[in-house]
């Protein structure tokens, strides 16, 4: 036991008031950083690569811009790495580089109802953090943006106790975004690509590069499944071959994942908050904020669905003045008008801020991944959680026997996607793997476990599309288990599910139909020997025998 | 044996009629005319064959008591050629030539292991486990109405052991000269059952018939002559009896006309299958049981009431679920058992007894208790079970 | 498939910089509140309990006042509950209650080195934001301080968009702490406790209530077992129970829960970070924001465990002049400081910062736990994980056949605490039940499914103190798996394991005797008259043979 | 039987000694003095006292060709009173009295179950389960060093078949009169040996004996005439050779000095269960097995080099995990296997092939294959395994 402790003073009220301060958002996820992903080397790695890369897609996307994209890892020392990460994208304006890699909470899709890649505006500025506090380095941006002559580089630090960026060193540079690998050369000629505009973004970093299912490698491979209007560059440079090979060697280290489609995805539209997901104390806060003079214009124009006339029928409902000032609603009034909004009859919300992969991309995603002998997809509608509109998509791969990795006795493999980002981690805790677990695929011609993953020469891909993902974590690894998501990829899992069936039952009764042929020209000759050496027939009669017992037997069981 | 001695043992009883015998020419030519027929059917019908067979199970027989034996009633399962019984038609059209060709008209003998290992020169057609030979077996028997050893086919099982005052005229099968074997002249073995039994005689001056279900029990009724002590002629079954052992103790019976008590340990299966099986014939072989019945056949002991008569309630065992299950059921379905409340009366009082007891219990007493008391007790009382 | 969009302008770098905004904290976890423990309207209720009692008793104890708190629970309709704290505490001055309850990420106790049950400076804003959220009612709290006359009364919401409180409303109340519940009559004599100080908080939210292994009434009972030094009053008011009774039956519904332990614990002390748990990015901010004009002088007086002797001793390893200026250390300096302190050998952390429960303590509340046949306890001393002092405690009980709940063929009951508070949610993910499922039980008398707890009629109490407890999640519902700390944790169950083993071994000698001594008696008597018959011996001989024989069997196997 | 005929089948050997038998009186006397050593031990000595078995297993025999069986070695175990055997002591003691007083001084006989249901009159030393009260026979047994059928009990099996051209001399046991029976006129029954077999006598001018595994195999060469065709007495022991059948074949061998041919399955059970028990013994039983082994007899087949020489590949089946583990736990421990290179070789030979072939796999090439071509050429060949 503990020695007995010097007394101490006891706390008075003042003295504590005292010690109060606040938490800035980076002290806090500094300390909790495997909250975000970067609980080992390893993943760090990766969850950093992801960040930017994520990031590369959706701002070339929303620029228009077909996206072309770099990555290379390089092994420092034995425990230290530098990421870099090059983009073709717009680029970004001088002033808000520092803000966005190197403050958390900062960016441009938290606030709005529209599907993109990032959604927190933490990502980035973790990642460099996450270096900062491993290394002491802080990270390298160089971003062009169409028009400006040169390129801005930038070197920035995150001030954690003030979740503020600190600049360490700005200088315009010579720079534009170039792709010119040697893998090219498959593509019949080799090509080097300049863009006028793109961003380079360099951390270094504390990490370890590993192979396998949930490694760099294999997120880097997803993403070029998932996104097939994407050419993607990827390079891993280790301690040893940095040493031992020429740069002209090292130039050959990449792997080119090309583009298969020369055209960019629909692009998302933003829509407004749809009255119907949104909660009393959110309602409350709109009308304050609100620019229109009266409720009723307040109600139609602020959220997507409610027309006027919808307005005014909200207003009689909850017994207000549709022409009432919208920042003078009282307390009980919001109450009464959020009851009224429940029931009112409204549109779903609009679904054009979604972008689904579609089935056809889905399905040439799934041929670069396993050779099948059947492949199927589907994407559903789109419907709505809590005001959110999400749409869900599932593709399905029977592979060929022989498949590496894919056996048949193994759990099928399981593919899932949020807004195309591929999820490598935590794959037990989330909705989709649940989904897949519910779904009775006995009856679907495959062996199915109680309550685990089905097992067959399967692979599957999930995609879930929303304008807010709900993750179980700030990592975003893990789709959290809303009953109206299981839902929707339930129905999915089991639209595919029919369709391989009605696949494996057609195979199955071709088989089954060569094996009955066989089956009775091997006996009939018996049944006709055995009745001949009875009866004591010559060999003729025993072949007429036959003759007419096959003809029976085939016109029953072969012509169904 | 006199009529006044007789009765003091068994009630009377008519003996039933011997079932008929069919000579080898006969049981050939009736394999023939199946194939005849089968021929017609698909070469000049123009139709796919069939093949039918008697249902054997309990719920197609009914029990008379005039005649004696499970009595098979007229369902029929048909059997029609197709993709999923080519390959048993093949067999089953393979195993009645090398029946009739190879046995019967060579006048030949095979086991069942035998034919298994004869059908491996059949190609795709052979057995590929001797189940399924003995399942056709079965099939044959059933479709001629004939029982197997008439077909030349003999078990593996052995027939039983018979001591006492018995001869037996038996026939040298090489040389066909008699052969005169005195069982009472057996020392302290026994005459061993062969399996096929049809062509032997009997002689015998002896009270009763004593058949016995375990060996043991047996041995020391040799061992203390009880033969000579009871004036009667042992069989020892060593559990259910084997079909040669039911089919020599029905000659026996039928031959010599004296009465014929079994005795076996007390519980649902000494009742229910040693028993009825040897009495009435079962289910599954209820188109030969006319052969291997011993109607004339009633139950001496071990019953329930012996238990409590003779002090056995500490050499007893709890009923277990397979027992409990087997008198249930033939309480439910048994014909030959619905048809006697006495069986009824018995099994009732088991179940409400709750144990079973074996012919060694009385061991309990003195070793040699059970010669000594209980069976002279028991004929002097000539109460048996019907 | 979705019918054809609308061409929309794409963006541009200029445009998306007009888009992006900073994310407040506030908002950030109101759209994630799940990651706080208000995902379901029941555990949000629980949640909001655990956060204000376990305020209230960091409070008390650091004010060296023995903790009276009083939970009250009321339905208000069918949905919406209203939850009422009150405790004795030092009270809070006027001008931090805005900031304590409606702004996230403020509080005392993130940045020291020290254990208390809060950490993060999150919950009990959350819970007011929530209850805003659901209810768009203000969190109500009135405090008093001591030597003040009045007590505050403060109406407050948070302004989610900035993260920073709005006063509603503040006045000066008469009121002070009152504890008088019936409940107390069975302490002999009813009282009415009256304090001079002490801290209301009360909020509206939406809520359910349940029964059950996860249920408030659960947390409130094991806060009791683990806090000996509490006295705690509860009630739980549904809305039909309020319409039904009188007041004065109301206040029979208060259930207490007596404090047994007349003072409190030890004061945990605050210690400074040592040197072996700091990375290389926090020493490099260290150092910059030292006080001290000297290396040597920052190195000694900012951290723990480094004497002067060390501090040169650091500074002559990484080739630094010890009485160079902190802040004036270049990186590659910092890189080599770094490295040196790694190598250099010193003491481990101070462990006074840590007030674990004890054993006897542990003991007593598992006697109020469960009624037993055997108990055992221990705690380890105290040791590391990343530099941050932690030590846990193991209590066992082997309950008395018949206990509800505790059956012999379950699984046995595993209790975890954090610093004091009792973890409900989550268990399958914690380091706790993982050490559990770890321990070979098997050689310890239980029955244990392989992978899995062991069963048996056993009650166990696993506690971690530490200075920063690392959670799975902000929640705070489970340990992350820390190898540091499963080990410790797998140290003490073997220990208890142990106990519990010679216990069950001791129990199982002395029925055998007993069984021995009658198998002795009973045959030996059978083994003389079988030697007897043989012989033809008589009676007398038999019972001779017999008393020599029982002589002897006993003399080998009873007197041991 | 003439040298010249012999010499053509089996290669010579010296028949080996006839072991002691004891009679009732000396028995009855063993076990008074095993008592009174143990009274002296306890009320002497003031010890407790002790039972010493020799151990009964492979690896406590020696196997020495002249001595013909496995004789037993040194090793002993040893079985003192204490808490956990004073059970056994307990009901050690009572058998021994039962068996001294009921069976030895009475002259009374007894089986197994018999003696266990006996038990149930003493009270809570009572055998719970019958193999219980077995084992204490087995250990009373190796205490005494005289075989139980000497004490009175006798087996619950069944002692094996015989005919062909052998006459037996029995004896009545109650009159004591001779009894002589002839086993070639048995008809197409058998004589079935009785379980003691010590006071019979023997008389024949048969070649040879075949000792056969198989009851279906028997019968066939019984329908045929076999022994008349090759002048031999055939012994059936259908399956793992009872005591009583390993006596009887020793006895004859003894008396009548003729070789002694055994015909197994093709199997790893066949050879070193079946055929090396009958000829040296068991580990098991090596306190008994100078009464229980026939040193004279040889291996006829089914060998596997016969699997080849006769084609019968597509009639065997693979050995499973059993019959391997068999084949190879033989080749490592069993003294006689080690000390004959012939039957490593064939187990060698088994074990590269896989498979193992049963008797009636002739049958393959027709039913009566095996003796009209096997046994002939097998015969004629004179080629046997030790």
């Amino acid at each position: 036991m503990a020695a007995k402790r010097k007394a101490k003073k006891p706390e008075t009220a003042e003295s504590m008031a005292a010690q109060q301060r606040e938490i800035s958002v980076s002290e806090f996820f500094l300390k909790n950083r495997h909250l975000l992903g970067f609980d080992s080397p390893a993943k760090a790695l990766g969850t950093a690569v992801k960040e930017a890369v994520d990031n590369s897609l959706d701002a070339a996307e929303e620029a228009g811009i077909l996206p072309e994209i770099s990555v290379e890892i390089r092994q420092l020392t034995a425990k230290r790495f530098r990421m870099t990460v090059i983009d073709n994208g717009p680029g970004i304006v001088q002033a808000q580089i520092p803000k966005i890699f190197a403050k958390l909470l900062y960016g441009s899709k938290f606030h709005r109802l529209k599907m993109s890649r990032g959604q927190q505006g933490i990502g980035i500025s973790a990642a460099g953090m996450y270096g900062q506090l491993t290394t002491g380095q802080a990270t390298q941006i160089i971003s062009k943006t169409k028009g400006k002559k040169l390129a801005q580089s930038v070197l920035v630090q995150i001030d954690t106790r003030t979740n503020k960026p600190v600049l360490l060193k700005e200088t315009e540079v010579e720079w534009c975004p170039e792709f010119s690998p040697y893998d090219a050369v498959a593509d019949k000629e080799k090509r080097t690509v300049r863009y006028a505009h793109g961003t380079l973004v360099s951390i270094e970093m504390e990490g370890s590069y590993r192979r396998g299912k949930l490694s760099v490698d294999e997120y880097i491979k997803q993403s070029a499944i998932v996104n097939p209007h994407l050419q993607l560059y990827y390079r891993v440079i280790m301690e040893k071959d940095a040493e031992e090979l020429e740069e002209q060697e090292l130039d050959m280290c990449w792997t080119t994942y090309f583009r298969v489609l020369k055209h960019l995805p629909d692009l998302p539209m933003e829509i407004k908050p749809h009255p119907h997901g949104v909660e009393l104390g959110i309602l409350m806060q709109m009308l304050q904020d609100s620019p229109s003079r009266t409720l009723r214009g307040a109600l139609s124009e602020d959220f997507s669905r409610v027309s006027g006339p919808a307005a005014n029928k909200i207003c009689e409902a909850a017994g207000l003045n549709p022409k009432a000032n919208p920042r003078r609603i009282a307390h009980h009034e919001s109450e009464a008008l959020y009851t009224a909004i429940q029931e009112v009859k409204l549109m779903r919300p609009p679904t054009d801020c979604l972008s689904p992969i579609g089935e056809d991309d889905l399905l040439a995603g799934m041929k670069k991944e396993v050779d099948a002998d059947f492949y199927t997809a589907t994407t559903r509608n789109p419907t709505v959680y809590r005001g959110n509109p999400f749409q869900v998509e599932v593709a399905l791969a029977y592979a060929k026997p022989g498949q590496e990795e894919v056996n048949a006795d193994d759990p099928v493999r399981v593919m899932r996607f949020a807004n195309r980002v591929p999820l490598l981690y935590m794959g037990g805790a989330c909705a989709m793997t649940k989904s897949v677990a519910g779904v009775k695929w006995k009856s679907y011609g495959l062996n199915h476990p109680k309550g685990g993953v089905p097992q067959g020469p399967v692979v599957l891909m999930l995609h879930i599309a929303s304008v807010w993902v709900p993750f179980t974590s700030e990592s975003k690894e893990a789709i959290a288990h809303y009953p109206e998501i299981i839902k929707e990829l339930t129905f999915a899992l089991q639209d595919v599910g029919r369709k391989l069936s009605t696949f494996l039952s057609k195979r199955k009764r071709a088989a089954e139909q060569a094996r009955k042929r066989n089956y009775i020209e091997m006996y009939i000759p018996h049944m006709a020997l055995g009745i001949a050496e009875i009866m004591d027939l010559d060999e003729k009669q025993e072949v007429r025998i036959v003759d007419q017992l096959t003809d029976m037997l085939e016109k029953t069981h072969l012509e169904t | 044996m006199t009529a006044k001695k007789k009765s003091r043992i068994v009630r009377k009883r008519k003996p039933s009629s011997a079932p008929t015998i069919v000579s080898k020419q006969v049981a050939s030519r009736q394999i023939l005319d199946l194939a005849k027929e089968m021929y017609e059917t698909i070469m000049k019908k123009r139709k796919k064959p069939e093949m039918q067979f008697p249902i054997r199970q309990l719920s197609n027989v009914k029990y008379d008591e005039k005649v004696g034996h499970f009595e098979i009633l007229g369902k029929v399962s048909t059997r029609t050629l197709s993709y999923t019984t080519v390959k048993t038609f093949a067999q089953s059209m393979r195993l009645l030539a090398t029946t009739k060709n190879d046995l019967l008209d060579k006048n030949d003998i095979a086991g069942k292991r035998e034919i298994y290992y004869n059908s491996k020169s059949w190609d795709a057609c052979k057995f590929d486990e001797q189940p399924e030979s003995d399942n056709l077996l079965d099939d044959m028997e059933a479709m001629l109405g004939i029982n197997r050893e008439q077909l030349g086919y003999i078990p593996e099982e052995r027939g039983g052991d018979v001591t006492g005052r018995l001869t037996v005229f038996d026939v040298n099968p090489a040389t066909g000269k008699e052969v005169k074997i005195d069982c009472a002249n057996m020392g302290s073995g026994a005459w061993s059952v062969p399996s096929r039994v049809e062509h032997l005689k009997f002689q015998t001056k002896a009270r009763f018939v004593l058949v016995v279900e375990t060996s043991s029990l047996f041995q020391r009724l040799v061992h203390h002559q009880y033969y000579d002590t009871a004036n009667c002629i042992l069989v020892a079954m060593s559990g259910v009896p084997t079909r040669a052992c039911r089919r020599f103790v029905r000659r026996l019976a039928d031959e010599v006309g004296i009465p014929v008590l079994a005795f076996t340990d007390g519980d649902p299966y000494g009742y229910c299958n040693i028993y009825r099986t040897l009495k009435v014939g079962s289910g599954s072989a209820a188109h030969i049981n006319k052969y291997f019945c011993v109607p004339q056949v009633h139950y001496l002991g071990v019953t329930p009431q012996d238990v409590i008569d003779y002090d056995l309630q500490d050499a007893t065992h709890p009923l277990n679920d397979k027992d409990i299950k087997r008198a249930r059921d033939a309480l439910d379905n048994d014909p030959f058992i619905k048809h006697h409340k006495e069986w009824q009366d018995a099994l009732n009082q088991m179940l409400k007894m709750g144990v079973r007891v074996e012919q060694q219990a009385f061991a309990k007493h003195g070793l040699n208790f059970v010669l000594e008391e209980y069976l002279p007790r028991k004929l002097k009382l000539g109460k048996f079970l019907p």
